[in-house]
């Protein structure tokens, strides 16, 4: 019944039956499945649950991350990690996940309207990034398969490193979106990029 | 038009491509690669400024930052750039540039009647007179203050904005001269990443004026070989016109990068910058040295210039700074400008040389060329007014050696290496002898290389550059194993130079001697400073002005540690220098502030509402980041109007607010309870799943630090409401407590605050409003009683809805994902229509609470509030500790006066109280008056139909009733009230069970 | 600008991070049992140090995780960093 | 002490100058003083100047590390006000504005106190509340407070931007006229050198090592000129008050922090009034010199490092350029940082200690520059009489026990 209810993305893009991530080179990528996972690593039954819903390994290296077919499991601290899946059938995953912890310490909470994935596409990507960003993500230096949480400007936010294009996703909170969106914009404009018409804040 | 100073061949200005701006609305021909400086030296304009303080006529001296003099204003209105240095600004076209310091004209200044005054102004005047009669300050200062600055601020908004961009390297050279060039030339060898920089429009440093030849090819040639070589170079950065201003703690160093236009709508040369913000594994420090002035009488005289600065116009710019010169020096490096000027056919009638006996390559060379060299001599004093004149020598003891006629002055008094980087970040300098100057020693991660390591000749630098770059690389863990190969240059072997601090004998007391030209600090006045005892560095800095003006003492620093050295008869290490702060030059501070101004200046942060309050016309506060609405006017309603009406639809029917930007903290575990009753004053473990309790927490000083309801959801988790402004500081608080000092407990905190958006819906028809929209969750008073939670789906989406009330009345809180919320807020808003639902905002939200006594943290509570105070005592628990409990038996936190929650009301109920009023028994004119406390809120309400307030009075609440009186702020008035129970409507409570 | 060692995401820029003042200060077990003058003493009397310095610091713009830093508070030079319970 | 004067400048510059003598005398320590007072700071040498000047007591030792007024009254953004919230935080700031009126003619020193108002400004619904709080309370302390509306502002400081579309609209904001700014190194050398006429020793370069005690006494100084006895001595080090404490065995509620100011390139007047945000950490004038001076945030961690921290300076500019659209073009000069103590409640010591004769003035954080007069008047009736001032009672260590904390927090939010 919810699923028919229309979704939106905090950069104004409303759920279609397609909904396909835009390709474009600076777009939102809207209604991923975002859910925020806390277990202790230490706890091998723990973790094997975990795979088994998933189909990939967590992540236990910091500043990594692990991949499927259409699901992400990126590392956000020593027990807590970000499942990201492409597609928006959370409900589904985050009660296998509960089933499969049931009676275990741990938590999975569902954060996937609270949040969304700016994608950054291109070669001038980096640059654009260089505006705002104080980490330093030379591809020798953050390669495809690397994460790391920090601040894009004054926003706090989760970069992941999707391909040499390069390509970088940027996840950020819900309110944060507009203004992130806006720097981005700002800063990329140098560059002659810009989002999609139906996809600007 | 013509350039009578433009040297017919030569130089690296572009002859094929002429320009022309304006100086004082004169036309000025240049070509392009010209600074506004040697354009104007090549129009014969010699006299470009007034002093700072004796309004005396300057002249170009340097050819680069360290010019105190060559400050200008260019253009005018918004884009107009204050105290702006020709000798670095790049001369375009349509630059339009002023004099700055001088009124009318630059030639007939009114206010160099300063300068006849001189004798009577000494340093540090200011502090001993002016002081009578008292009330004449204002006047005095008002003079003071129109007489000092320099150019003029912009009289309007700056259109332009600036660039930042953070930059990572594994080296980072300064400065692009030759022990620069050859650093970044070594360490890309490597294979390393690269930055090179330098302050210049083109890199080369003084090779692009240099005789000597590198590598068997001229030196600028050779410049420009390797700088095509870095520019192909991958890994290698390569940014001329960008100065690095600033190196900071974890060796951050700062750059401003000038973006030069020649656009029509550029006011000035610079209309742009950009600022990089680089952390490099290793620095190469290759920055150079400042040639010194040298001290006579009139030395600030328009015609006398560095002998550096003149070699750099000649050969650089093609220009010849005067047409007859001599050249006073104390070390070898002048006799290289005497060769450059005989070349370029501008006679040198003497050599002034301190040294008795020069006799190194240089002058041997200068000899040959017939140029008259004067061993022993010094000159003793400029004349001429408005440009030199003339040059009068003497011998070290004093023998007149005659005036020699001239219109160009060259000094030099050594090199002082340009360590200001080096020692912003506190990097070790010693003094160096045979320099005369401080120099740097190697610091954490930085290598000086070339003059400023206080290696002036031209092949030794370049080896040093060399090696610097090499080892940077290496420290930065790059090496291919081979050794670069060194530049040759085929300098000379030059002698060692003479300290020449302070005219010998009598002639250190003609006058005036500037030290400081642009501070107009001279000799006398570091002797005055001296002699009332202000002998540390940074006294005589500190009461003379010496290096306070926008050259940052660059030229007159190193001159003066040595002459306040030889007035004391000390040791220049033990003088010292004044301390180098960033910046090494000044930055723009919009350069600074970069793209976080405008729309970019703070993040806004939005509900999912937030069109829809847009278009329902609502008015909005900032709260934090956050914007809310604030109220929602009709056509024609005041603010006034709009609250009272959006107050009565609550009490009388149903309102509707957005309510998301609480913080919501989930908390999982079998450990939650027990975490909750340590940080909230009440009991927690035995809520059950599905209830709702209002929490209090404090800091360990008792007082309070946020409030809310919180939920328990299942056996294992509960969700935490925050106050709006204390999402994010709640969080750190209980993760500090959970990391640091209870580690054992199994609890999980997770913020789901964007997640969940929460929807208001409150007053007596909102059950119906609720049922209407859609739900499966059963409503009837006895399913869903009040401060009770229930999951379930409203207006088809998955939703919590709270059953708590910050407004008194029947309410429900629906929490829904925030991707859907404006579905489900206007589904309720449709849902309402048939009852009258009104949106309200914040204000009416305030209203609203304030009538049922509901404190808000923050508002009634300043940091200095306990529980107690608030009337919340009944939330302490006593059978456990929690966070700030032991607070609360201090003294203080007992003591029967202190401030209570009380509300107020006024004998005219029309007369609504000011916030922020302070109450008082008895009013009078005597003050200070004892006060009680004041007014934290205070509303007209509409329900009541008269105005409330709720105030802090000490000892409040056992006097309930007495007759107070609150003063006005704006007027002299005093407003009689009585003290009440705070909660002024439905008192038992009744209207939110219903 | 401090570059902090994160113990878990590596150094970062100061102000990713969240400061708390000198670590090693452990709230007392049994608060009821102390005289006003230490409580106090736990409360607001620090050493506040010349020198070295152990504090608290959170990583807060990233892994959200506390830890201590040793720190010379004269030069600002970062001595080590270690987290709760266990040194890295 | 040479008097200084228009005519006596006159006479003097017709000889050149040569006759001006030191402004203070180069002291040798002996071997004991009645007081000894460590820091020549605003504080202290004010402190050693009431002292001989109101309580007769002149066998008096400064003792300073490095060179006179070498700390924070020398890195300070020299602004004076005394609109502050609580009675006894507004009472001895009051005093000491009332002080500073008279000052220059009181030490026949100009100290230029230009009392051209001060101006806070409010950026929100509850910065107006509270600012409104601070005007109630400071006008029933008898302290000059006006609440005004924006358009008054915008006539007050018309570069100021006040448009309702900025990131930081100004809503309101309160009005000290008498507030205004001072030469801060004057205040130092001008209350040196009248201390010094009155007979008191200025000793510089003379640095502290450790504090005697015997039998809950203080005894004796040991410092690097030797051991200097005393039996009362008074700790005014901003800066270093935990260091100098620790000599004793005394832990203090302090914490240090780096406080940050810039200073730009001289213009022409723009503009007469200090304003202060504390919203946006923003305080900025300008000068006599034409300068405008601002004072960032502190940095968060606590440190006794002095150079300068370009973060607090971006975000305190970005304000600044928001603020006043005007200066964007115009550059910074020169960044500094001090070394500034903060209690927990922003409100000063000025206390005895559980050593008798040892006294602590200290812990004023950002505001101490404003107090000096009025601090070191206290100050030395504390050490005159062994006991507090009235106004200097409730800033007693023994209040962090009691837990009647001053908390300053809410009206001093922003460093200065």
């Amino acid at each position: 019944m919810s699923r028919s209810i229309p979704r939106r993305s905090p950069l104004g893009a409303i759920q279609s039956a397609e909904s396909p991530a835009h390709n474009g080179q600076l777009a939102e990528r809207p209604f991923l499945t975002h859910l925020n996972l806390r277990l202790d690593p230490a706890d091998a039954t723990a973790l094997a649950a975990v795979h088994r819903v998933l189909g990939i390994k967590l992540p236990l290296t910091p500043n990594t991350t692990t991949a499927g077919d259409d699901l992400m499991a990126i590392w956000l601290g020593p027990d807590e990690w970000l499942l990201l899946a492409d597609h928006h059938q959370s409900d589904a995953l985050l009660a296998d996940l509960q089933t499969a912890l049931s009676g275990q310490f741990a938590s999975v909470v569902d954060l996937s309207a609270g949040q969304t994935v700016i994608r950054l596409s291109g070669p001038s990507t980096l640059d654009v990034l260089a505006r705002g960003c104080a980490l330093d993500l030379h591809p020798s230096v953050f390669q495809p398969g690397a994460c790391a949480q920090t601040l894009l400007a004054r926003a706090q936010a989760l970069l992941i490193a999707v391909d040499d294009t390069p390509t970088i996703d940027i996840t950020v909170r819900r309110s944060f979106a507009p203004y992130v969106a806006a720097w981005l914009q700002d800063a990329a404009r140098h560059f002659g990029l810009s989002f999609p018409e139906s996809n600007t804040a | 038009m013509s350039q009578p100073f433009r040297l017919d061949h030569g130089g690296r200005i572009d002859r094929d491509a002429p320009l022309q701006f304006t100086f004082d609305g004169r036309p000025i021909n240049a070509y392009r690669g010209d600074t506004v400086a040697s354009a104007l030296l090549a129009n014969g304009v010699t006299l470009v400024g007034r002093s700072f303080k004796h309004h005396r006529p300057r002249g170009i001296v340097s050819a680069g930052a360290e010019d105190p003099n060559a400050f200008v204003q260019i253009g005018h209105g918004a884009r107009t750039l204050p105290n702006r240095l020709a000798t670095v600004t790049a001369a375009t076209p349509v630059l339009k540039v002023r004099h700055v310091n001088a009124w009318p004209t630059l030639e007939y200044d009114v206010m160099s009647v300063f300068g006849l005054a001189a004798p009577f102004i000494p340093a540090g005047f200011y502090y001993k007179t002016l002081m009578w009669p008292r009330r004449f300050w204002p006047l005095y200062e008002h003079f003071l203050r129109h007489a000092a600055g320099l150019g003029h601020a912009p009289d309007a908004p700056d259109p332009d904005r600036y660039d930042h961009v953070h930059a990572h390297c594994d080296v980072l050279v300064v400065g692009a001269g030759p022990a620069g060039l050859a650093a970044a030339r070594a360490a890309a060898h490597t294979g390393a990443r690269v930055i090179l920089v330098d302050e210049q429009a083109e890199p080369g440093g003084s090779l692009l004026a240099s005789r000597e030849r590198v590598d068997d090819l001229p030196g600028p040639d050779w410049a420009d070989a390797v700088t095509a070589e870095l520019t192909a170079a991958p890994g290698v950065t390569l940014l001329p016109n960008t100065t690095a201003f600033g190196l900071y703690e974890s060796n951050l160093v700062l750059l401003a990068e000038r973006l030069i236009t020649d656009q029509p709508d550029s006011a000035g040369s610079e209309n742009g910058a950009r600022v990089w913000r680089v952390l490099p594994k290793q620095i190469v420090l290759a920055t150079g040295a400042h040639e010194r002035p040298l001290l006579f009488a009139n030395n600030d005289r328009p015609g006398v210039m560095l002998a550096g600065a003149i070699s750099t116009y000649v050969r650089r710019y093609a220009v010849a700074p005067g047409s007859r010169a001599v050249l006073f020096t104390n070390n070898d490096s002048a006799y290289r400008t005497a060769l450059d000027l005989t070349d370029a056919g501008v006679p040198v009638a003497a050599i002034a040389d301190v040294r008795t006996d020069p006799d190194g390559d240089l002058p041997s060379e200068a000899r040959a060329q017939g140029i008259p060299v004067h061993p022993g001599a010094v000159v003793r004093h400029a004349h001429g007014r408005g440009r030199v004149a003339a040059a009068e020598l003497c011998s070290l003891d004093g023998a007149p050696l005659g005036a020699i006629e001239c219109d160009l002055l060259g000094i030099s008094g050594g090199f002082a290496p340009a360590l200001h980087l080096h020692a912003q970040a506190r990097g070790p300098s010693e003094w160096d002898p045979m320099l005369a100057a401080f120099a740097p020693k190697p610091g954490r991660g930085i290598h000086p290389a070339g003059a400023v390591a206080g290696e002036l000749e031209l092949a030794a630098a370049l080896r040093q550059g060399t090696q610097a770059g090499s080892a940077a690389a290496a420290a930065a863990g790059r090496s291919n194993g081979s050794e670069p190969e060194v530049p040759r240059a085929n300098d000379s072997a030059q002698a060692p130079i003479q300290p020449y601090w302070l005219p010998p004998g009598n002639l250190a007391r003609a006058k005036p001697q500037f030290v400081d030209l642009h501070e107009d600090v001279t000799l006398d006045d570091l002797r005055l400073s001296l002699r009332e005892g202000f002998e540390s560095i940074e006294h005589v800095k500190r009461y003379t002005t010496l290096g306070m003006g926008p050259d940052q003492g660059k030229l007159a620093n190193p001159l003066a540690t040595g002459v306040i050295a030889e007035l004391l008869g000390r040791d220049p290490a033990s003088v010292g220098t004044p301390r180098h702060r960033p910046a090494y030059s000044p930055v723009s501070l919009g350069a600074i502030a970069g793209r976080h101004i405008g729309p970019l200046a703070d993040p806004v942060r939005v509900t999912p509402m937030q069109e829809w309050h847009e278009a329902a016309g609502a008015s909005f506060e900032n709260v934090g980041q956050w914007r809310r609405a604030w109220y929602y006017p009709q056509p024609g309603e005041s603010m006034h109007q709009a609250v009272a009406r959006e107050c009565l639809a609550v009490r009388h029917r149903v309102g509707i607010l957005d309510y998301s930007t609480l913080g919501k903290i989930e908390i999982t575990g079998p450990d939650a309870g027990e975490f909750l009753d340590r940080v909230y004053t009440n009991a927690w473990k035995r809520l059950r799943p599905g209830r709702c309790r209002y929490g209090l927490m404090l800091g360990e000083d008792g007082m309070i630090f946020d409030d809310g309801v919180t939920a328990r959801l299942d056996d294992q988790r509960y969700l935490m409401f925050t106050s709006t402004s204390n999402a994010a500081p709640v969080l750190a608080w209980l993760e500090q407590w959970l990391q640091t000092e209870w580690p054992d407990l199994r609890v999980y905190l997770t913020s789901v605050s964007e997640h969940w958006s929460n929807i208001a819906l409150a007053g007596p028809r909102s059950r119906e409003v609720l049922a209407a929209a859609g739900t499966d969750i059963p409503l009837a008073r006895d399913d869903f009683p009040f401060m009770t939670f229930r999951e379930g789906q409203v207006a088809g989406v998955p939703a919590r809805v709270f059953r708590i009330s910050f407004s008194g009345e029947l309410s429900y809180e629906i929490n829904v994902p925030a991707d859907r919320a404006r579905h489900v807020w206007e589904a309720l808003v449709d849902a309402g229509r048939p009852f009258g639902i009104t949106p309200y905002g914040t204000e009416t939200m305030h209203v609203l609470r304030a009538e049922k006594g509901f404190i808000i943290v923050g508002q009634e509570t300043d940091g200095s509030v306990t529980p107690d105070d608030v009337g919340l005592g009944r939330l302490l628990s006593r059978r456990k500790d929690f966070l700030g409990k032991r607070s609360l038996s201090r003294p203080d936190s007992v003591r029967p006066d202190r401030k209570q929650l009380v509300g107020l009301l006024t004998d005219d109920p029309a007369q609504v109280l000011p916030e922020g009023g302070h109450v008082v028994d008895s009013p009078g004119p005597q003050r200070p008056l004892p006060m009680r406390g004041h007014v934290t809120s205070s509303y007209f309400s509409p329900v009541l139909g008269r105005s409330i307030a709720l105030a802090m009075i000490t000892g409040g609440r056992a006097a309930l009733g007495e007759r107070l009186h609150v003063a006005t702020l704006h007027d002299d008035r005093w407003l009689p009230a009585r003290s009440c129970h705070p909660v002024f409507y439905d008192p038992q409570g009744a209207r939110q069970h219903v | 600008m401090l570059l902090i060692p994160c113990p878990w995401c590596g150094p970062r820029e100061d102000d990713e991070f969240t400061f708390a003042g000198e670590a090693d200060i452990p709230r007392p077990a049994d608060p009821d049992a102390l005289t006003d003058e230490q409580w106090a003493d736990y409360l607001f009397m620090r050493d506040n140090r010349r020198g070295r310095h152990r504090e608290q610091w959170c990583h807060t713009a990233g892994c959200r995780r506390w830890f201590i830093v040793e720190r010379d508070t004269v030069t600002n030079e970062i001595l080590g960093a270690s987290t709760y319970g266990n040194s890295s | 002490m040479q008097f200084y004067s228009f005519p006596n400048l006159i006479r003097r510059g017709l000889r050149g100058h040569r006759d001006w003598t030191p402004a203070w005398r180069k002291a040798e320590p002996k071997p004991a003083y009645d007081v000894v007072i460590v820091g020549a700071g605003g504080h202290g040498l004010a402190t050693a100047y009431y002292l001989a000047k109101l309580h007769g007591v002149t066998n008096v030792a400064v003792l300073e590390r490095g060179w006179l007024g070498g700390g924070n009254i020398g890195r300070n953004t020299a602004i004076v006000r005394s609109n502050y919230l609580w009675d006894a935080s507004a009472h001895i700031y009051e005093f000491s504005l009332k002080l500073w009126e008279g000052l220059s003619q009181e030490l026949n020193y100009n100290v230029m106190f230009s009392q051209r108002g001060l101006l806070n400004i409010a950026h929100s619904e509850q910065e107006v509340r509270d600012l409104a709080r601070r005007v109630g309370a400071n006008q029933l302390n008898g302290i000059d407070a006006e609440l005004l509306s924006t358009d008054e502002i915008s006539k007050l400081v018309p570069i100021l931007n006040t448009s309702p579309h900025t990131r930081y609209p100004v809503l309101g904001g309160t009005l000290q006229r008498r507030g205004g700014v001072a030469r801060h190194d004057a205040v130092a050398w001008g209350y040196a050198r009248a201390a010094d006429a009155l007979g008191v020793d200025i000793i510089e370069n003379c640095e502290v090592t450790g504090i005697r005690t015997a039998n809950g006494r203080v005894t004796a100084l040991e410092t690097t000129r030797g051991e200097i006895r005393a039996g009362t001595v008074g700790l005014v080090v901003a800066g270093n008050a935990s260091v100098l404490a620790s000599m004793a065995g005394i832990r203090l509620p302090i914490q240090s922090h780096p406080l940050q100011a810039l200073v730009t390139e001289p213009l022409k007047p723009v503009f007469d009034p200090v304003v202060m945000s504390a919203a946006v950490h923003v305080y900025i004038h300008q000068t006599d010199r034409g300068e405008l001076v601002l004072g960032a945030g502190i940095d968060a961690p606590v440190s006794y490092d002095l150079n300068g921290n370009f973060r607090i300076i971006e975000h305190v500019l970005a304000a600044v350029c928001e603020l006043f659209p005007i200066f964007s073009r115009v550059r910074m000069l020169r960044q500094w940082a001090g070394t500034v103590d903060v209690c927990p409640d922003a409100s000063p010591i000025i206390s005895g200690t559980p050593i008798k004769g040892l006294f602590m003035n200290c812990g004023w954080g950002t505001g101490g520059f404003k107090a000096t007069p009025g601090s070191g008047w206290v100050f030395a009736h504390t050490l005159a009489h062994q006991e507090p001032h009235p106004l200097n009672e409730p800033f007693a260590l023994d209040r962090f026990t009691t837990g009647a904390l001053i908390d300053e927090h809410g009206a001093a939010a922003v460093a200065h």
